[in-house]
């Protein structure tokens, strides 16, 4: 067993132990320590994908001294350092942007929970990405919600903590039906490992016993993740709980946690339930249905919405829809697109939460149309991110939207029957999408009407965490855009590894 | 034994329900405290004395004690909203 | 259907009880009756799991004179899966109290229909 | 009929009706003075309605001003949406329950020993349990090194909710903002209980010393009875606040600060992630991890199984008592 192979345990380990040790530590230093592990954990990420690429096998690890079904394990493939190392960046990213922010939404007594907080999601979702047991990853499901709470409701308005009750609610909600349907799923296979957890589930099927169970596990876990991750008709808190936290969590929330949500559900089902069952018992149409009702109804809900940050949050809502249609698609080519959408939204998403930051400092920390008029002068910089991140949502070549959209549909036809209603919503979607923010890109850069409101003075803070961030994540942008080729082809490679 | 733990299954159900339907907060969290015994109960018949101890120290204790404070803690809240009407 | 239900009994009242959790979590507008709910949902949970690894006519799995066959003792696995729940069901709901006082303290209300309405016009001012 | 009627006033069925209701209190004879007279009570309570119309008013009238019909149309709207709730919340219990009983009527009995979860993992568990943990009760073997991790994240668990709380109810008490200090004031509702219960000391006298005791035995005797850490944990947590609530925080805080908090919490939590490290490393590199066993059934025995117990045991004393003060006054 190479050294190597312990970075995933170790990264874990070190984001869950900076955070036990940041209840002592003042804000400052746990800051620090904060982005220091975000990086030793990216760089131990880093370190196991080049390892797995070079090995061209998954490979798991023992938490303890047992063996597979009886002890806790871990497993790390090419999927997994991919989505580890990504992760990793959004996350330092989104804490550096927002760093100015933090200070000032957070009591200053109170700055180093905050820390906690980041320290423990990202060990959790470490832990959701590597995992390969179903109880473990209920465990960190609850970490997750838990620390995502925290992260809401750490801003203390009133509507922050209405914002963080309902979220608390939805998401025990989906935890409730995770849960039952874990149960169901230990007594009729008996088993809570992943790997022999499927052969069990393979014996079934080819018995054809326990067919209706079967379904039920399906379903049930389905849901449960898919109003954790705020799929379209279970949507409702999102809009409140990305439009009124801190920018930090805001880009948090909804470019990672939802992320680890949808990437653990593709993990059951590929590693436990298997894909063509799901294909065979038409659970993946519903999701399909979902997942294009969500495309079209979210976009439509942004057109509506005049604050551009809960224009910003529904549109997670149309991006959450495209990820399910992708899964839905039933074929591996769909899978591809949806888990390459995965990292082209949570890159963009938070480049849009962070750079709208910097825009909504110049026009005296409002949100509405009116008052951005022109931001994109004031503050250049963030002008230019949130046009890049506008432009990548609509599909403009070069971005990564552009090659999420074009993996869609070529994967859409492949699939015979669901061709033409795929290509039609892609296109009703990318039209409203280019509607909203391109209004949003012009109203931007467009003078200020004398008849305008007059901003408040304010010195422009000369913050260069938020430079350094929105630039990253532009390069972030265009390297999923431009070099997406290696990436997809990683992708196809770790879905491989996972069958 | 099994008409015994039918018994205490039943009351579980009623439990539940029960804490659905009345309007009182300080008698549902009574009612949840009940709930959380029966369950222990339960536990017990199932041969897991380990959940028992556990739901017995934890459901009926400390969840309940939460609810009670956060009771009176709205209590006091609702009681100086009213002095500072009457004064007004 | 019925007669199997009635062997199964303790997964038929779990099942019910996690409907009527469900239901009250989701619906109920008292925010106090929703944790509560929400508390009745998991331990319904807990109940359907350790029914799970009940064996009729077994011990408890705590070796006694150093008997250590199958047949002596009932499945531990679920007894500590549902021990590892009930913590987590107790953390999220001193979190959700500790929520419930905050937000009565600024609106003075349970009811989340009315905080949410009130929140929304305080942030309009 | 009229008879009938007569009785109905005074039946049980009416009281018992009014009591599920709560517009009367089946234990108002005097225990709390100022809390269950029925007529300050349904003073309350009328006031509370009137706030509550009043600014349902205060809504329409709002609405009317601003924005015309559509206002009106939405309250009454959120109105037919609460009788919409009632119907929907019937449909969807009875829905579930149904749908979750037809899978129950197809899965396998309970109580059956050749059910598919009793398998060959439950059967080493049990076999060599003994011979690989130490730990008598193999539940506690199970959790603590079996499947560690899952329980290491369960105190993570705890732990992260308390930060939670922590931020949401700690108030700064030398804090200068005076909007905290006012917060400070008011949330010490110690003046709503009697001070110095003669009878509730006395009692806590009594009763401290040996739910402490008990509590301490749960978690020592965690490998080798029912019980655990965190059983033990939340047993002692509420000996701690039983003691709190008959001496007060005065008393208390001479033996548990916060300082003392946030020390026993990280020991217990480092040492616990240290070991379970240890003994994760070893085991994926298949190192011997060299702890002995020791004797099963004796005290010192399973390894590493009694002082992560005594870890965990620590944590859930602490965050109990912590989440008690937070949730009472904001601060230790």
């Amino acid at each position: 067993m190479s050294f190597v192979q312990n970075f995933p345990f170790f990264s874990i380990i070190i984001a869950m132990f900076s955070g036990i040790v940041s209840s002592v530590l003042d804000g400052k230093k746990a800051r620090n320590l904060s982005l220091v592990m975000i990086a030793v954990t990216t760089a131990l990420s880093a370190g196991t994908l080049a390892f797995c690429l070079g090995t061209g096998e998954s490979y798991t690890f023992m938490m303890g001294h047992f063996p597979a079904p009886w002890g806790n394990e871990i497993r790390a493939g090419v999927l997994e350092g991919v989505t580890a190392v990504f992760f990793g960046v959004i996350m330092f990213l989104a804490v550096i942007g927002g760093l100015e922010h933090t200070a000032e939404d957070v009591e200053e007594k109170k700055l180093n929970l905050f820390y906690i907080m980041i320290d423990l999601m990202l060990s959790s979702l470490l832990a959701l990405v590597y995992t390969n047991d179903l109880f473990t990853a209920y465990v960190f499901v609850e970490i997750n919600t838990i620390a995502g709470c925290g992260l809401i409701m750490i801003r203390q308005k009133g509507r922050s903590m209405s914002a963080a009750i309902r979220y608390m609610i939805m998401s025990q909600l989906g935890s409730g039906l995770f849960l039952i349907g874990l149960s169901i799923l230990y007594d009729v296979t008996g088993h809570l490992l992943m790997s022999p957890a499927k052969e069990s589930v393979e014996m079934l099927v080819a018995e054809g016993s326990y067919r209706l169970p079967l379904l039920v596990i399906m379903a049930v876990i389905g849901v449960g993740l898919a109003i954790k991750s705020g799929l379209y008709p279970f949507h409702y808190w999102i809009p409140d709980t990305y439009g009124y936290a801190t920018p930090t969590a805001s880009a948090v929330l909804s470019g990672l946690v939802s992320k680890g949500y949808i990437f653990l559900l593709i993990k059951i089902f590929y590693r436990v339930l298997g894909y063509e069952n799901l294909v065979s018992s038409q659970m993946a149409n519903v999701l399909y249905v979902f997942g294009i009702v969500g495309m079209v109804m979210g976009s439509l809900h942004a057109i509506h919405e005049t604050d551009t940050r809960r224009m910003t949050a529904y549109s997670s809502v149309a991006q959450i829809g495209y990820i399910y249609m992708g899964i839905g698609l039933g074929t591996s080519y769909g899978m591809v697109a949806a888990v390459f959408h995965i990292f082209t939204h949570s890159a963009t998403k938070a480049l849009l939460f962070i750079s709208a930051v910097g825009l909504y400092e110049v026009s005296g920390d409002k949100k509405d149309y009116v008052s951005l008029r022109g931001a994109g002068y004031r503050n250049p910089l963030a002008g230019i991110g949130f046009t890049v991140g506008s432009l990548s949502m609509v599909g403009f070549p070069m971005l990564s939207g552009f090659i999420s959209k074009l993996l869609f549909a070529t994967s859409a036809l492949e699939s015979p029957h669901k061709m033409l209603p795929t290509l039609i919503v892609l296109a009703v979607s990318t039209t409203l999408n280019a509607v909203y923010f391109l209004r949003l890109v012009i109203t931007l850069y467009s003078r200020r009407r004398p008849e305008d409101a007059p901003i408040p003075e304010t010195v422009p803070r000369k913050s260069w965490h938020l430079r350094l961030a929105i630039l990253c994540f532009i390069g972030v942008n265009l390297v999923l855009g431009l070099a997406s080729q290696p990436i997809v082809q990683a992708i196809t490679d770790g879905l491989a590894m996972f069958g | 034994m099994r008409l015994f733990e039918c018994i205490l299954l039943l009351c579980l159900v009623l439990c539940a329900l029960s804490v659905a339907f009345t309007k009182d907060l300080l008698t549902s969290i009574i009612i949840f405290m009940s709930y959380s015994l029966i369950m222990c109960l339960i536990w017990m018949i199932l041969q897991s004395p380990d959940l028992a101890i556990t739901e017995a120290a934890v459901g009926a204790g400390v969840t309940s004690i939460l609810f009670f404070l956060t009771l009176k803690k709205i209590r006091a809240i609702r009681k100086e909203g009213q002095d500072e009407q009457e004064e007004g | 259907m019925l007669q199997h239900l009635s062997l199964n009994i303790e997964e038929t009242a779990a099942v019910i009880l996690f409907g009527v959790g469900f239901t009250i979590l989701l619906l109920h507008r008292n925010l106090i009756k929703k944790i509560m709910g929400m508390n009745v949902m998991d331990t319904a949970t807990y109940l359907f799991l350790a029914s799970k690894g009940y064996i009729t006519g077994r011990a408890v799995p705590i070796v006694v004179d150093g008997v250590q066959e199958v047949e002596a003792y009932i499945n531990p696995v679920p007894s500590g899966l549902v021990l590892t729940g009930i913590v987590v069901s107790v953390s999220t709901t001193a979190l959700m109290l500790s929520l419930t006082i905050r937000l009565y303290e600024r609106y003075h209300s349970l009811d989340l229909d009315e905080i949410l309405i009130m929140a929304k016009e305080e942030e309009q001012t | 009929m009229s008879r009938r009627k007569d009785n109905y006033e005074t039946s049980r069925w009416l009281k018992f009706k009014t009591w599920v209701d709560g517009e009367t209190d089946p234990l108002s004879s005097g225990m709390d003075p100022t809390e269950v007279i029925p007529e300050s009570r349904m003073r309350e309570r009328r006031k509370d309605l009137a706030r509550r119309k009043a600014y349902d008013e205060e809504l329409t009238r709002i609405a009317a001003h601003h924005e015309g019909k559509t206002e009106i149309m939405k309250a009454r709207g959120i109105r037919y949406f609460q009788k919409f709730y009632k119907v929907m919340s019937v449909i969807l219990c009875l829905g579930i329950i149904l749908v979750l009983l037809w899978t129950v009527s197809a899965l396998p009995v309970t109580g059956n020993a050749g059910n598919p979860a009793n398998n060959e993992v439950a059967a080493r568990y049990i076999e060599k349990g003994l011979q690989e943990t130490g730990a008598v009760n193999i539940v506690t073997g199970m959790i603590l090194d079996y499947r560690a991790f899952d329980t290491f994240g369960e105190s993570c668990v705890l732990f992260i909710a308390s930060c939670c709380v922590l931020v949401l109810l700690r108030l700064d008490a030398d804090s200068k903002n005076e909007s905290i200090k006012k917060m400070i004031a008011e949330s010490d509702d110690r003046h709503f209980e009697p001070k110095d219960d003669i009878i509730l000391q006395k009692c806590a006298c009594v009763l401290v010393p040996v739910i402490m005791i008990f509590g301490i035995y749960i978690v020592l005797n965690g490998h080798l009875s029912p019980g655990g850490g965190f059983s033990g944990g939340a047993v002692l947590g509420s000996g701690l606040i039983l003691y709190l609530t008959a001496y007060g925080y005065r008393k208390m805080s001479r033996l548990f600060t916060e300082k003392v908090y946030r020390r026993t919490t990280l020991c217990a939590l480092t040492f616990y992630c240290l070991a379970k490290s240890y003994s994760f490393f070893t085991g994926a590199n298949h190192l011997e991890s060299g702890i002995p066993l020791g004797t099963p059934g004796a005290i010192l025995s399973s390894g590493l199984i009694l002082p992560l117990n005594i870890c965990v045991g620590l944590v859930v004393a602490c965050t109990m008592y912590v989440f008690y003060t937070l949730f009472r006054k904001g601060g230790m």
